[in-house]
């Protein structure tokens, strides 16, 4: 029973590694060739690459701990947005590439410090995976927070788009912090990380950038939660509805 | 006269020509074209294959085609580079793009209708590209030949991929046989046209060949691409949509239909059928992007004053 | 053998009867709550329930003719593109107002004229349907119509949307009045309807409401053609993934 | 005075009052503030389910909810006429509801995250609607109880048709009663909270129920919608999210559980899941639609001028 629930958090927990990075991977991948220089295009997939790496190797690692046969590809087409764990702020869409970058920036600042962290991960899997992406994180924190700098500190145009793309994802971010029942397990197992060990760390951070950029740090908000535990926004269903199209209406076929 | 003299020596010498030497103005309008007709395919390329990367059907394939499109945009990064050591900005040319003065592969404005399109494009497409553009790995000009190493080394790997894409599909289920015979039949003919109009149409050949901007014809290079086409076809089941094609032992290479020349010119006219999509994407995405190059300006001329200040 | 080639004929013409209206039905409804006016909300929902709703008859008949057991579900949501037989017309994505009030107009038009012939189908249940569903399409014209002439002859932004609208879509006019195989055939049979015997008809009308809306005529541009063959534009593929994802997602599900 | 106790004693005697009769202001912004918010419900309503029309399952699914988003629409329209009749214009309407300023339902602040909310929408948030809405078929003033009239009619068809959605699911496969149950436990509370605070923080409702605006009191129409409600689910199998819930033989009715009204009060603040994208995709359509409002009403003025001129 114990290592039933042991195998249940930990494949929980995967997941929410695998789903981040590859839903957030998808959102990127959705700007090609739509992209305002041929330098960004290049930059916008190579991010998407990473992240969809990244998610390769949590889901595969998830579908080995879960034990039912389901492999990276299987938990990636095959689950419908209930049992999709990834947070909210990476379903987020596009919308204009000031708030793609937004959403970028608070997320691969908040994803390099958990890959930071999870370097010491107990288990070998995430501790590997974290140790070769923490590098790629650490080029797409850097990627977006110079946009952020260079657009609000931009033109009179770009500042004001920069700032709403800040004001319309900020209620997303308390959730990158919510420590719930597996998270608390996971990082007393040594397996997860206490992502309230660099709450401050990351608000600090942040806060910086968004000065340097002539921003102002948007009010709080109330926070939207649910992702974690399958409660999406809208968003989300048309994502996986393109997404998955393929492996979903040829379920025999392999490709 | 002289200097003609000497520049056509060194051509005909097989030497590369740099952006700094002589060089004559024909020779410089036709490579400008040529160059940035090149990069404009690759950046139009991504088109077809964006329309399939959220749908592509495993990671490992979706990993695969975003590689696929990031070397594309770097493909057409180089091309841009090398166009511009010959005294044309990428403004210029993004402009006669969206114009329609520049042209950019006909290939391009054929739609990309199913998940076997992707492995035909990569197959074929990249397959033709790829032998336009191994000769010009030797081609007069330096930094073209020199941008041209990189991309046909990354492009075989592409033709690779594209073509595994087909075999699996092929040996996959009756839906999956389907959809690549299908894809097959409807790039085949449009990968023959890339090769251009038959010598006897194709005006410029002589003088581009002279030049060592092209090493060998239209036709010539058309017949090599059927002749390791088709067997490949063979191998992996699937037909040539062309009931001409035979092997002809005397020639040592197949026999082949009429290309329908006068879809070709269409096309080339703008009139292929996603043509005007492909085009108003890049348009789009060239006009939503005006602010954010000009953000990108902005502070840069903000940091640079500050520099100078301090 | 005669007789499985009458039926395919017959399936096929089922096909592309429903599927033009299948699909139009589909893109209309993508302008919920997202009209300049509730009235606009209001029109365009009931065009689109009135072409769901033939739709939904030309398909359950195409799987009787069929004799596989398919139904009009099974036809609608687990057919893939190279499958579909609509008009390319119908798939094309809304655009402005303007472009949507386009394409519904070029298409009520001759649909309307497709209809009346249709009330002579030697065919019961064509001939029953089109009867009903020509009262539909006659108010679906005339409200395209309306706002044609009303965008046309509105100001000048509204007229350079209005013309453009027309410019863009004017090359998948021809592929309405194609006559290949099935078309003849059906004809011939007393079947379906010859739409050359309305061609000039539909150039009159069509012309006549342009030049109301002060707009010019676009020129003939190369025609665009492969729909009724399964070659589609790249949008209806997007357009199929959204639509069917839950019958394919929940395969053994009634819904 | 006199026409204060002339206009009470009409509404006393369950009168209508109409649009040319004279009546208190507060009595008229009351009724403003009223029927807009429940026209805006009806607009905004349609935004959550016009997330699914184009997901709908089958095609009948597909009519059933087209033909419902189009009652709603046209509920708005009467609802925006009767508000109307009292001296305000739909565009100032809009305009508050576009500034914040006019309220909707709070339970459209909720995603509808699986097709089981379409269901959950129509059984009890439109089952608690009706609820509130029955008794405003005899609401003091002739248009609104007019307007009522029709669209109780419809939404007792909406009740039921989501009712049977649900019914559907919860017989269907696992993953069909797992969407239910869990569509269930994310509506229940929020519409719960449709019916308004409690009774003791209500301070309109007595003034409200004086004007026969309104005629029963916001805890006793929510007992009546949980009576109803509870053994609806047990009939198909579901369970309300709600521990506490429990027949009591005594009042004849259920007992339940406290609503969590710092939640129902942070979503009339704004605060809600997705109200930042309602209003958003709102207001974008009402500023897209701009030009198209605006040539009707050129070509209006033209028409005017030429029939004038005629």
């Amino acid at each position: 029973m114990a290592t039933i629930a042991q195998d249940q958090a930990l494949f929980d927990y995967l997941l929410r590694l695998g789903d981040d990075a590859l839903v957030l991977g998808q959102r990127l991948s959705e700007w090609t060739g739509a992209c305002p220089t041929v330098e960004v295009d290049l930059s916008l997939a190579n991010m998407a690459l990473d992240l969809i790496g990244q998610a390769t190797h949590f889901l595969d690692a998830a579908g080995k701990v879960e034990g039912q046969g389901r492999d990276g590809d299987k938990l990636a087409f095959h689950r419908d947005v209930l049992d999709y764990r990834n947070c909210l702020l990476v379903e987020q869409p596009n919308g204009d590439f000031a708030r793609t970058m937004a959403r970028q920036f608070l997320f691969s600042t908040w994803q390099k410090m958990l890959f930071d962290a999870l370097t010491a991960s107990k288990d070998e899997l995430i501790a590997a995976v974290a140790a070769k992406a923490v590098k790629e994180v650490t080029y797409h924190q850097e990627l977006a927070q110079e946009w952020v700098i260079r657009l609000g500190d931009g033109t009179d145009d770009s500042h004001v788009r920069m700032q709403d793309g800040f004001e319309w994802l900020w209620r997303f971010v308390p959730e990158l912090f919510e420590m719930d029942g597996v998270a608390v397990e996971m990082a007393e197992r040594g397996i997860g990380a206490d992502v309230m060990a660099f709450r401050e760390d990351y608000d600090r951070q942040v806060r910086a950038v968004i000065e340097e950029a002539t921003l102002t740090v948007p009010h709080d908000q109330r926070p939207i939660l649910g992702g974690r535990q399958g409660h999406h926004s809208e968003h989300l269903g048309h994502l996986l509805a393109q997404m998955q199209f393929l492996p979903r209406a040829y379920p025999d076929a392999t490709w | 006269a002289d200097k003609l003299a000497a520049f056509e020596a060194r051509v005909a010498a097989d030497e590369f020509i740099e952006p700094k030497d002589w060089m004559p103005e024909a020779y410089r309008r036709t490579l400008v074209r040529q160059i940035s007709q090149h990069a404009h395919s690759e950046i139009v390329g991504m088109l077809p294959e964006g329309n399939w990367i959220t749908r592509a059907p495993s990671l490992r394939r979706k990993a695969i085609l975003l590689a696929k499109v990031q070397d594309e945009a770097g493909h057409g990064l180089y091309l841009y580079s090398a166009a511009e050591t010959l005294g044309t900005s990428r403004e210029e040319m993004i402009e006669a793009l969206h114009s329609g003065k520049a042209k950019y592969s006909t290939i391009f404005n054929y739609p990309t209708l199913t998940w076997a399109d992707i492995g035909a494009i990569g197959w074929l497409v990249d397959g033709a590209a790829i032998m336009n553009q191994v000769p010009l790995q030797r081609t007069s000009y330096g930094p073209y030949a020199r941008a041209m190493v990189r991309v046909c080394k990354e492009e075989s790997f592409h033709q690779r991929q594209g073509y595994e894409i087909m075999m699996h599909l092929a040996a996959g289920t009756d839906a999956q046989k389907r959809m690549a015979q299908d894809a097959l039949n409807r790039w085949w003919w449009p990968s023959l046209m890339m090769f251009g109009p038959p010598d006897e149409n194709s005006p410029n050949t002589a003088q581009s060949m002279r030049w060592r901007i092209k090493r060998e014809t239209n036709d010539e290079l058309r017949q090599k691409f059927v002749d390791i086409t088709v067997p490949q076809a063979d191998a992996i089941g699937l037909t040539v949509p062309d009931p001409a094609v035979k092997w002809n032992e005397a020639k040592g290479g197949y026999d082949f239909g009429e290309v329908d020349w006068s879809e070709f010119y269409a096309v080339v006219k703008g009139e292929g059928p996603v043509a005007k999509e492909r085009m108003a994407v890049r348009r789009k995405a060239w006009e939503d992007g005006a602010w954010i190059r000009e953000a990108a300006d902005a502070y840069a001329a903000k940091q640079a004053g500050k520099r100078k200040a301090a």
